[in-house]
């Protein structure tokens, strides 16, 4: 049982150390890439058939050793950040400028394993080790961009490393009050008052730094703006993933904080309607896509208030199964934003390498250029903003149904508001590339195959997954505190 | 206030203080001396959780330390590198702004 | 009389703790970053952790002591000094946060408190028969290995990042000014070989007594750094050899996990009668790689020597893609 | 009895020592006097603090290590003093240096 927990960890470090040493980058990379993906799959089947996997390397029960769990929203995560690192593999393969140099590939590999490791981690101490490790592994794919990428990473590597210190000061504290360091142990034994609302305060502000949770968001759009190429889908579909499946998993085994609720109630749809109005003023198209990826986080956040009756037994049904449809709701948009962002930022870099820009003015004409890319963004734009038949429609529909039924109207009008203003966004772009080309005469550089189809793939993905997602929200339940 | 409960909150009051010093101020090397001080305000907490004040305190907490103090010198020594670059890149926009030469 | 003695060492520690933040020049925190530093060794002392006051000493002070340094002493001072102690917009939020941390800290004493209780998981793992007699070994190497793992993961990313920015990702061609002064050069002469024998002393310590890899890496890099800066640049991996060297640790400690799976069918379990070789033998690669990493970090912050066209620092592309390839 | 009144007498003769280098540090104008302060009144309370303790008789091992760390600083002290006196006007051939 602890094969498919640990090695998914494991193999991607021994890939990092092949690559960092061997000259075979490419067919190392690419191999690891997919026998995740199979490990991925083997997992999700094994979730779905006998619930969530438990296991404990070195032999050592818990709560001495450490223990290694890993449920539905673990193995859906999981699944997806196996798709779209071998989509963005296969990208970087076919444009290597677009991938920052050789040693990307350790980097990424490394990111990888810290991801994976977060997602099984039932422990909270290797799930800070698990973050650190994801935040080195991005911090250093992100200063591959180049002189204008040092300045942002260097922001982004002191912000991220202060979150997982206020995380550690949350973990020193559930184990002074439980004593143990294992989750699903401390769930029960933290009973509410100033400790658990202390340790759920730090964890939120500790992984919302991470999880680019509205105010402190500052360094994602000039990350992204400066980054390669292949590393903006790493950041925003796998990273900032990480953190909020922390974050999920501990509100929901520590039973939620009503006053912190409040808050993040507020902050989610500030950085909903905020981050969309931002997205819409932009005029560099990396710097728009990574807006939309703080107001999108905003929705996420809005399933920690959402769902809260669903945490304590003694709510009412209505209000239970409000949130039970908000919770599953908000973590599908998880998992559609993860596919329909990471195309839209591969697409994204192709469209800037195509145009010789990256202001959106210069995108004109590129539909003629690169149809298929133009196509791509459209595509992820329209799952992001939610439009059927995509899993970005089943997400956002099952919350608004949740938010109906358990009278949360604020939520509504929230979610309905920030659909438009990703759909407008996204036409904006779409409008500008639509656009006769300026200069049809001018010499054009192709675009390889290899950039045109991970992008696709990954966009046709978020869309074809929407029409039947029952499995998906079956995956979803397995394991989770609002199911049992 | 037994020892260790005095160091828990010495260590509390110095993480939060190397946080605060970290986000107010704009020179990058400053930010991560601070980074350093919180880091270490943080082991404070949690090696005096582990300890009775009397006798070697708990071994699992120790280990935790360890690994924190690891980790703290490898992402410092990783930010300090940047810093050097992100200098170097400004000096080299200095210089070929005002073109003093040097650089 | 302790507790007087106690509170001394907090006020220092607290002392030293805002004087490195609110030191006007950069210069000088790095110093009482130092001072701070091992203050905070006694305090680990008074607290009954002698493995984590000889981490502190040897890397916390030693190594990261060494980054700050040399990241001081080779910089432009910035434009404007920063006026950071007269300014009440510095002092107001620190003085805000410190009311914070004493809060949390009242939080932390109560939830110490109520939580006290039997089988805390230091009384366990005293009692666990693990392969080495030493505590704090037994749980960083047998009862939590896989932090450790991760751990030396987050090393070995650092550092294979900060390479990254050099040229083909090695410090070959990174200008070492041969320092020949004699004073030096006779202190290395005797300083390394002792340094060295210390390493070995750690190393073999750390399953019986306070000690172990991480220390012992420590110490390897010191006398790597005096070996690369005194003109000794051939005996320290700085080229080719560089990124094997970084990466071994991580590679053993992976081997050892696979090792044990195929083995013994669990991973990471080690098995008394060649559990304690296995451990001794991963801490001797590891303290290579924590060697080897801490110095290259320490290197990595030079600039490389400019070749006769100024290609960027990094060989990674100028921009991120300005020109995409035919 | 006799050994523990001779440890209080070293221990506090060795502090003064110290006491008496720091202020040197503080009030001498330039470096090298200032150098000259440090190395020997620190190097020799110290001595005084190590020869306190190895007093009270832990053993010839513990005493054995007293003793070798008294020597690495005054190995370490020596250098870094002969180094940053002689630092302040380098010869011709270094380099930057650390």
């Amino acid at each position: 049982m602890a094969d498919l927990l640990l090695l998914p960890v494991l193999l991607p470090l021994a890939g990092a150390v092949a690559t960092a040493v061997l000259p075979w980058r490419r067919t190392v990379g690419l191999t690891v890439a997919a026998a995740q993906l199979g490990f991925a799959v083997a997992a999700v089947v094994a979730v779905l058939r006998d619930g969530p996997l438990r296991g404990s390397p070195g032999g050592w029960e818990p709560p001495l050793g450490i223990a290694l769990r890993l449920d539905g929203l673990g193995a859906a995560v999981g699944l997806l950040a196996a798709v779209v690192v071998l989509a963005v593999l296969g990208h970087a393969v076919a444009r290597p400028a677009a991938a920052g140099g050789p040693s990307a590939w350790p980097l990424t590999l490394v990111t990888v394993a810290g991801l994976q490791a977060v997602l099984v981690s039932g422990d909270l101490f290797t799930t800070y080790v698990a973050l650190e490790l994801m935040t080195v592994g991005a911090v250093g794919l992100v200063a591959l961009g180049g002189r204008r990428a040092l300045a942002p990473a260097l922001r982004y590597l002191c912000v991220a490393v202060l979150g997982s210190f206020a995380f550690l000061v949350a973990v020193a504290l559930v184990h002074a009050r439980t004593g143990t360091l294992t989750l699903e142990l401390a769930a029960g034994a933290l009973p509410p008052g100033p400790a658990l609302g202390t340790v759920l305060a730090l964890a939120t502000v500790g992984l919302g730094v991470k999880a680019v949770l509205a105010p402190l968001h500052a360094w994602l759009p000039d990350a992204h703006a400066a980054a390669p190429t292949t590393v903006s889908p790493l950041l925003s579909a796998l990273v900032v993933k990480g953190s909020l499946v922390v974050l999920v998993r501990l509100w929901s085994a520590l039973g939620g904080h009503a006053g912190l609720a409040v808050v993040l109630a507020v902050l989610g749809s500030g950085a909903v309607l905020w981050g969309g109005v931002l997205a819409l003023r932009q005029d560099r198209l990396k710097r728009l896509v990574a807006y939309s990826t703080v107001a999108q986080v905003g929705y996420l956040v809005l399933l920690l208030p959402l769902a809260l009756p669903a945490l304590d037994p003694a709510a009412p049904d209505g209000a239970r199964t409000g949130a039970l449809l908000a919770w599953e709701g908000a973590l599908l948009l998880l998992l559609a934003h993860g596919l329909a962002k990471a195309a839209l930022f591969l697409a994204a870099g192709t469209l800037v390498g195509v145009a010789g820009g990256d202001r959106v003015a210069d995108l004109a004409g590129t539909a003629t250029r690169a149809p298929m890319v133009v196509l791509t963004f459209g595509v992820a734009g329209a799952c992001l903003a939610g439009l059927p038949p995509s899993l970005g429609f089943t997400g956002k529909w099952r919350m608004l149904e949740g938010a109906v039924t358990s009278g949360a109207w604020w939520a509504v009008a929230v979610l309905l508001v920030g659909g438009l203003l990703t759909a407008s966004a996204t036409a904006r772009v779409l409008g500008v590339a639509l656009r006769p080309d300026p200069d049809p005469a001018a010499a054009r550089r192709g675009v390889p195959a290899g950039a045109r189809w991970p992008a696709l793939t990954l966009a046709v993905l978020a869309v074809g997954t929407g029409v039947g997602s029952a499995w998906l929200v079956d995956l979803l339940l397995v394991g989770a505190v609002p199911a049992g | 206030m037994s020892a260790p409960d005095t160091f828990l909150v010495l260590g509390a009051v110095v993480t939060l203080l190397g946080a605060a010093r970290l986000l107010t101020t704009r020179d990058h090397l400053r930010q991560i001396i601070a980074l350093n001080v919180a880091g270490a305000g943080t082991l404070l907490v949690l090696v005096a959780l582990g300890s009775e004040g009397t006798g070697t305190a708990d071994p699992v907490l120790q280990a935790l330390a360890l690994t924190g103090i690891v980790i703290t010198v490898a992402v410092t020594g990783l930010a300090l590198v940047l810093v050097r670059r992100v200098d170097a890149a400004a000096a080299d926009a200095d210089a070929d702004g005002d073109g003093d030469g040097h650089g | 009389m302790t507790a007087l003695l106690d509170v001394l060492l907090a006020a220092a520690v607290l002392v030293a703790a805002v004087a490195t933040l609110l030191a006007p020049r950069a210069g000088s925190g790095v110093l009482l970053f130092l001072v701070l530093g091992l203050l905070l060794v006694l305090v680990w002392a008074r607290l009954g952790a002698p493995d984590v006051a000889l981490a502190e000493a040897a890397i916390a002070s030693g190594a990261t002591g060494a980054l700050l340094v040399s990241a001081v002493t080779g910089r432009r001072p910035p434009a404007e000094p920063d006026r950071a102690r007269r300014s009440w917009a510095a002092l107001l939020p620190l003085g805000a946060a410190a009311a914070a941390g004493a809060l949390l800290g009242g939080v932390l004493v109560r939830a110490r408190r109520d939580g006290a209780g039997p089988g805390r998981l230091g009384d366990l793992a005293r009692e666990a028969d693990g392969v080495v007699s030493h505590p704090v070994t037994t749980v960083l190497l047998d009862l939590r290995a896989l932090d450790t793992l991760l751990e030396i993961a987050v090393l070995t990313a650092a550092v294979l990042a900060a390479l990254a920015l050099h040229r083909d990702g090695t410090l070959a061609a990174v200008a070492l000014p041969a320092d020949t002064r004699p004073v030096l050069r006779g202190f290395v002469h005797l300083a390394v070989p002792l340094v060295l024998l210390l390493v070995g002393w750690f190393l073999v310590a750390g399953s019986s007594r306070p000690g172990g890899a991480f220390q012992a890496g420590a110490l390897l890099a010191g006398a790597a750094l005096l070996l690369a800066l005194t003109g000794r640049r051939d005996l320290v991996p700085t080229g080719r050899w560089l990124p094997p060297a970084v990466v071994v640790g991580l590679a053993g400690f992976l081997a050892l996990a696979g090792g044990t799976r195929l083995l013994a069918g669990t991973w990471l379990a080690l098995a008394p009668p060649w559990g304690a070789a296995a451990v001794l033998a991963l801490e001797a690669v590891l303290v290579v790689a924590i060697g080897a990493g801490l110095a290259a970090l320490v290197l990595a912050a030079r600039p490389d020597r400019r070749v006769a066209a100024p290609t960027p620092p990094a060989d990674a592309a100028p921009a991120p893609d300005r020109q995409a390839p035919r | 009895m006799l050994l523990d009144a001779l440890t209080v007498v070293l221990v506090t003769a060795g502090c003064l020592f110290v006491t008496a280098g720091t202020v040197g540090l503080l009030r001498f104008p330039d470096l090298s006097q200032r150098l000259h302060a440090l190395t020997k009144a620190d190097t020799l309370g110290l001595g005084l603090v190590v020869l306190g303790l190895v007093v009270q008789g832990p053993g010839w091992a513990v005493a054995a290590k007293l003793g070798l760390l008294w020597l690495l600083a005054l190995l370490a002290s020596a250098t870094n003093g002969a180094l940053l006196a002689r630092g302040a006007a380098p010869p011709p051939g270094t380099g930057s240096g650390p």
